[in-house]
């Protein structure tokens, strides 16, 4: 159960980690200035998520610790995607609330803002 | 109290306390996984009902401020990896120096996001009364906008005042009222974000600061140092908040522009 | 291995040296980082709390005896609710069987000196207390009336009352519970002695690892929402304030995303307790030890994926009501397997009369109610007609009144020798085991009926049609009061007076029982190597009961 | 008093019936489970006492098949259960397409309702019997909650949003209504009356009120034309005292002295509202000079004394003034 003595990563390993951060930076402020529709939110998120995971497993030693540790990181992100994902889903798939076109009647309308 | 590598009590080996220190810090930060992770459903559900109102939002911050911002902080995070590397090592002179270019990087950003917040104020943007999302179009001497960037900004915000008329969550407001309302939504979630991870910016330097002067003393190095390993972890922590909040906060609809 | 053979309690001293005992004055308790010191430090502050919303409950029932509500003001009965459930639930029910029974018995039921961060442990009290500082000065300036579920808008703009205080209180109190559950999380994973393997650990330490879990992954997001609340009632902001475009509802997503596995924080410690007791007092290894230990990790995970129930008729998308209705059918199968469980160890047991097993086999039934009629409102059918309704109000009064309470008192009972070194009045304390069920039952049976007639919840008028079934519940409710009364007495009588207990005065199979009582501040003379399966009465000779065998040679196996 | 307890509450709607058969047999499972664990536990409790106080129970630590059985049965109750009430749910939350619409609006702490033809009311509806009626509701300021136990429906009212319910009235009769979600001080003095009535019962008293009528509906219908409505609620817990029982009788005034409340009392609080202010209340009235005719006056009159014979609401003037914040 014992975690195993700690990995030590060497500053080459740091150094390109930074290069690839810096690059994602920039790439990520490029791609948002040309219009890709509904895929500009997708990359920047992509971009975002690989950076995100550069960093934790290099920079905070996420691919050399204990399994236990690992398990752990997993499941932070696990519930957060729970809690993201079953909350868009209610406010995805709301039909139901007559739109303003159904609820047309001049008098309610009045009524409605009295 | 904090003599080098002492044993305490409640643990058997020393091993075990090092192993118990770090699985606590990754469950602490789990938490604030979780803690960030409420205002991000917050943000995702109004960006998701009122996407023109966060474009235009979005596009009134200072994209040069929070560029210069993330590089800021990613070089932060690998000096402070570096320092972890350093007490790692051994090289009990290169802890202390590396811990301070991780606090003057980390005091860079927080000065960058005053001159921000000033920014905002200046331009009416700071929820409440005064709030007033056209403030610019309509002064842009006070703004310093001119030429294109204005014309800009004057057809995206009358593109806004007409998108938000037929908004169905407000079927009786219209125009500039909704508009304002709902960008005023955004820079509460703008405050309440970049405000957050702030707070946790300067707990963080606090945590830099000891941690100074401790290294200076010589005490971190290849047998302990499991102070400088959780707080890189926090300050690592600190840095992927960031890498997440600068997309949705900056970039959406930047293209729009 | 240090257990020395049982004998008959009585006559007998308390250890010379004990964790009481071993300093003393103001500051060797308020600065202790002793997990049993910290435990009382809970137990004292818990109390307290338990007192305050014990008389506002007293008084709304009180004001519910007759219709038209003559005994306060509308505005003061809401604010009694109001009082009543933010200092039930966020001051007593979450810390209660945790902080108190977990922080006194974990490190000793697995073998160790103390929890992995003590200090942190003596700072979560202080934490707590900060925040109950805060709630207490809400509640004396004042008070609150928006009801413990702070819906938004009616919190954040329209309440007159001191709503900002509370909610900061119960956002500080969050971050005790969270340094607790981290705690725990991190003292089974490194702090176990030799030979407690992963299936070895007590139930109560499964349980409590399974509640630190939603201490972990949910009371974060309870403060995050609070505080978003706070700000919006603070600064006029419009997170979830609908003339800036807020939804509400999104503040009802959050909320139960944290309150609901919130009461999985209630009653699983409640669980473990019950598992603790019932082996005991039947003199047998509990039947389906792994089912029991999973469906508590199953309970802690499905349970963060049903809170939408609670938000069937928000308009909530009905694609959604159907998921989430389906998900709250499946969570009720781990606490279902869980009373099969206990019912089976009942078979062919050496079954005893002792307090803690009355508490014991009262859970049971009670929980056996409130979690069937859990069901009826996991039905979206009949929520549309029960939801918000004193059926609701009787469902978790059984949930938490009857489960989470009755195991906190099981277990106050059940480990009161250890904690104290000293018995109480048995027979006194069967009384009042009885009492409690017979009130519990009489005060809120009906309101099930009620609530299936409609009557609303949190009305401090009625039609008068309700009278006959308000007065019973208000006749049960004076009875429970004095079932609470009397442990309070006989317990702090037998703190000084009660019979000397012994090491093991049930006898009982775990690892706590193995140490003097009161433990040592250190909790064992010498590090404890488990050789022995969890529950088992077979192979301990050194418990001097009868039919037993030796050791068979078993082999730690399971390590993680 | 009543002499016995109700045990179910009167079927009046079409989703009633359903709801209480699923509730009948939801009961039934799980009476059967209650039943049988209870039983289980006093029988093994008695059969299986100690008799010696050394001896042990029996080792047994489980079995699997058991295990499987009692997670695999309840599993499909549980599903018949989830699917019977979620089939009663979605046709609850799909409203059928020829209703009458009634617009409701929620606000601390009244229920303001508009038929279909535009009179509007106040904490009270009327609907015809066996057609489907659907409710669009909002709310002007927090939560509330529409709920009808006759009916076994309810919907909350949100702010922001509008939500909708529907149902068929099966019997002609008078049912409370509710707020069920908690909406601050007089939460529960925010409910009224639903009138279900006959078609052509529903007919006239639509069509009776929007012609010239007696004085005392016209007087009825100023009153909420000229917003009286919003502060002299019936229960006396507005911003103004309840026109119930007040007619003829003696009325107590902040200054300590009585009045009795005759026809020139009314109308110089109409006109002069702060000449003379009933204990309990404070002067916030606006005056109605001018505003309304000699022959109005004579209407609102009528109606108030029309009202005489209706309980006054139990304690005039002990309750606070509302003071929600606006």
């Amino acid at each position: 159960m014992a975690d195993h003595s700690e990995h030590i990563v060497s500053p080459k390993v740091y150094a390109a980690i930074l290069a690839a951060l810096l690059v994602g930076t920039v790439l990520t402020v490029e791609a948002a200035k040309i219009n890709l529709g509904r895929w500009n939110i997708i990359l920047a998120l992509t971009i975002a998520t690989i950076k995100m995971s550069l960093v934790i497993l290099f920079f905070m030693h996420g691919k050399y610790s204990s399994r236990r540790t690992q398990l752990v990181i997993v499941a932070g992100f696990f519930w957060l995607a729970i809690m993201l994902g079953l909350t868009l889903q209610d406010y995805s798939t709301r039909h139901a609330e007559p739109s303003r076109s159904q609820i047309n009647d001049p008098a309610t309308t009045v009524f409605l803002r009295s | 109290m904090h003599r080098t590598g002492e044993l305490f009590g409640q643990y058997r080996t020393l091993e075990q306390q090092k192993e118990t220190a770090s699985l606590g810090m990754w469950v602490f930060l789990v938490t604030e996984i979780l803690f960030f992770g409420g205002v991000f459903l917050a943000y995702t559900i109004n960006r998701h009902a009122f996407p023109t109102a966060f474009g235009i939002g979005g596009n009134m911050l200072d994209l040069n401020l929070g560029f210069a911002n993330t590089i800021v902080l990613i070089a932060s995070s690998f000096t402070m990896a570096m320092s972890v590397w350093s007490a790692q090592t051994s090289h009990k002179k290169l802890v202390p120096i590396f811990l301070i270019l991780t606090l003057v990087l980390g005091s860079v950003f927080l000065g960058i996001k005053v001159v921000e917040y000033k920014q905002k104020f200046d331009h009416h943007l700071i929820p409440g009364h005064s709030f007033d999302i056209s403030y610019c179009s309509k002064n842009p001497t006070a703004c310093g906008l001119s030429g294109k960037a204005l014309e800009d900004e004057k057809k995206e915000i009358e593109e806004g005042i007409q998108a938000e008329k037929g908004n169905p969550k407000d079927p009786d407001e219209g125009g500039l009222v909704a508009l304002n309302a709902h960008a005023q939504l955004y820079f509460s979630l703008y405050f309440g974000m970049t405000g957050l991870h702030a707070l946790h910016m300067i707990i963080g330097a606090g945590l830099l600061f000891w941690l100074i002067l401790e290294a200076r003393k010589g005490r971190f190095d290849a047998n302990y140092n499991t102070p400088v390993d959780n707080i890189g972890l926090y300050w690592h922590f600190v840095d992927i908040v960031w890498i997440f909040l600068f997309p949705l906060l900056y970039l959406i609809n930047r293209h729009l522009a | 291995m240090s257990s020395a053979p049982i004998t008959p309690s009585g006559g007998e001293k308390l250890p010379r040296e004990h964790y009481l005992n071993a300093t003393y004055g103001i500051r060797s308790w308020l600065l202790t980082t002793d997990h049993k010191r910290i435990a009382l430090l809970y137990l004292i502050s818990v109390t307290f709390f338990f007192f305050i919303g014990g008389i506002f409950a007293s008084l709304i029932r009180i004001h519910l005896l007759t219709p038209g509500g003559y005994l306060v003001t509308p505005e003061t009965y809401n604010k009694l609710f109001t009082m009543h459930g933010v200092a039930m639930i966020f001051f007593f029910l979450i810390p209660s069987i945790p902080a108190v029974l977990g922080n006194f018995l974990i490190p000793i039921m697995i073998g160790a000196k103390d929890l992995a961060f003590p200090k942190i442990n003596l700072l979560s009290w202080y934490i707590y207390l900060v925040g109950g500082g805060f709630v207490l000065y809400s509640f004396a300036t004042g008070g609150l009336d928006t009801g413990w579920t702070f819906y938004t808008p009616l919190s954040s703009i329209y309440s007159n009352s001191a709503v900002t205080p509370a909610v900061i209180g119960i956002f500080i109190n969050g971050f005790s519970s969270i340094l607790t559950g981290l705690n725990f999380i991190v003292t089974v994973h490194t702090m176990r002695a030799p030979g407690m393997t992963w299936m070895r650990l007590p139930l109560f330490v499964w349980a409590h690892y399974a509640t630190s879990i939603i201490f972990i992954l949910g009371t974060p997001v309870i403060a995050i929402t609070l505080l978003l609340a706070g700000l919006e009632r603070m600064f006029h902001l419009g997170f979830f304030n609908p003339a800036y475009g807020g939804d509400p509802i999104l503040f009802q997503h959050m909320f139960w995303f944290y309150s609901h596995p919130a009461v999985y924080i209630m009653i699983l410690p409640a669980m473990g307790v019950i598992s603790e007791i019932i082996p005991t007092f039947a003199r047998k290894p509990i039947f389906g030890y792994d089912f029991i230990a999973a469906s508590s990790i199953g309970i802690a995970v499905i349970g963060f994926i049903v809170w939408a129930h609670h938000m069937f008729l928000t308009g909530q998308s009905t694609y959604s009501a159907v998921a989430f209705s389906f998900l709250t059918f499946l969570v009720a199968i781990p606490s279902a397997v869980k009373v099969f469980n206990w019912t089976s160890t009942l078979y062919k047991g050496s079954i005893s009369f002792d307090t803690p097993m009355l508490y014991g086999l009262g859970f049971i039934g009670l929980f056996t109610i409130g979690g069937l009629t859990g069901l009826f409102l996991a039905c979206l059918g009949l929520d549309i007609h029960l939801h918000d309704t004193y059926f609701v109000v009787a469902h978790f009064h059984y949930i938490m009144v009857g489960g989470a309470i009755m195991g906190y008192l099981g277990g106050i009972h059940f480990w009161w020798p250890k904690i104290t070194g000293r018995l109480y009045p048995e027979s006194l304390a069967r009384i009042a085991a009885i009492v409690l069920f017979v009130g519990f039952n009489l005060t809120f049976f009906p309101q099930f009926i009620l609530g299936f007639l409609g009557m609303p919840r949190r009305y401090h008028d009625y039609p008068p049609e309700y009278q006959v079934l308000n007065v019973m519940s208000t006749a049960g409710a004076s009875i429970l009061a004095l079932g609470y009364l009397l442990p309070m007495v006989y317990l702090t009588w037998s703190m000084r007076y009660g019979k000397v207990a012994g090491k093991n005065p049930w006898p009982a199979t775990g690892l706590e029982w193995t140490t003097d009582s009161p433990p040592l501040t250190e909790n064992f003379h010498e590090t404890p190597v488990v050789d022995w399966e969890v529950y088992d009465f077979e192979h301990r000779p050194e418990l001097g009961l009868l039919g037993a065998v030796s050791k068979k040679p078993a082999p730690a196996h399971g390590d993680d | 008093m009543q002499s016995q307890i109700p045990l179910y509450p009167e079927q009046a709607s079409n989703f009633a019936p359903q709801v209480d058969t699923l509730v009948v047999f939801m009961m039934a499972v799980c009476l059967f489970f209650a039943v049988a664990i209870c039983a289980a536990v006093i029988f093994f409790f008695f059969k299986y006492q100690r008799k010696h106080p050394d001896e042990i129970g029996v080792p047994i630590h489980g079995d699997l098949r058991l295990e499987i059985t009692w997670i695999v049965l309840p599993f499909f109750l549980l599903l018949a259960m989830f699917g019977w009430g979620a089939v009663i749910y979605v046709d609850y939350r799909h409203t059928p397409t020829d209703t009458l619409d009634i617009y409701v609006i929620g606000k601390q702490w009244m229920w303001k309702l508009q038929q279909p033809d535009g009179r509007k009311e106040i904490n009270e509806l009327h609907v015809p019997v066996n057609r489907d009626v659907r409710l669009i509701m909002a709310s002007e300021d927090v939560i509330h909650d529409f709920s009808v136990p006759a009916f076994r429906v309810k919907m909350d009212v949100v702010p922001g949003h509008y939500n909708t319910m529907w149902f068929r009235p099966t019997k002609v009769g008078k049912y409370h209504f509710f707020c069920s979600q908690y909406c601050g001080t007089n939460h529960a003095v925010m409910g009224g009356w639903v009138e279900v009535m006959e078609a052509d019962e529903y007919a006239k008293w639509l069509s009776g009120t929007s012609g010239s009528g007696d004085p005392v509906s016209m007087g009825e219908k100023l009153y909420n034309e000229l917003a009286c409505n919003t502060c002299h609620l019936p229960d006396g817990k507005g911003r103004g005292p309840s026109y119930f029982g007040v007619y003829g009788s003696k009325v107590k005034l902040a200054d300590g002295s009585t009045v009795t409340a005759d026809d020139a009392y009314i109308r110089e609080s109409i006109l002069q509202p702060n000449a003379k202010i009933v204990a309990g209340y404070v002067p916030v009235m606006p005056s109605f000079q001018g505003l309304v005719t000699e022959d109005q006056i004579l209407q609102l009159t009528a109606y108030i004394k029309s009202l005489k014979d209706q309980p006054p609401p139990g304690r005039p003037g002990a309750t606070e003034p509302a003071t929600g914040k606006k």
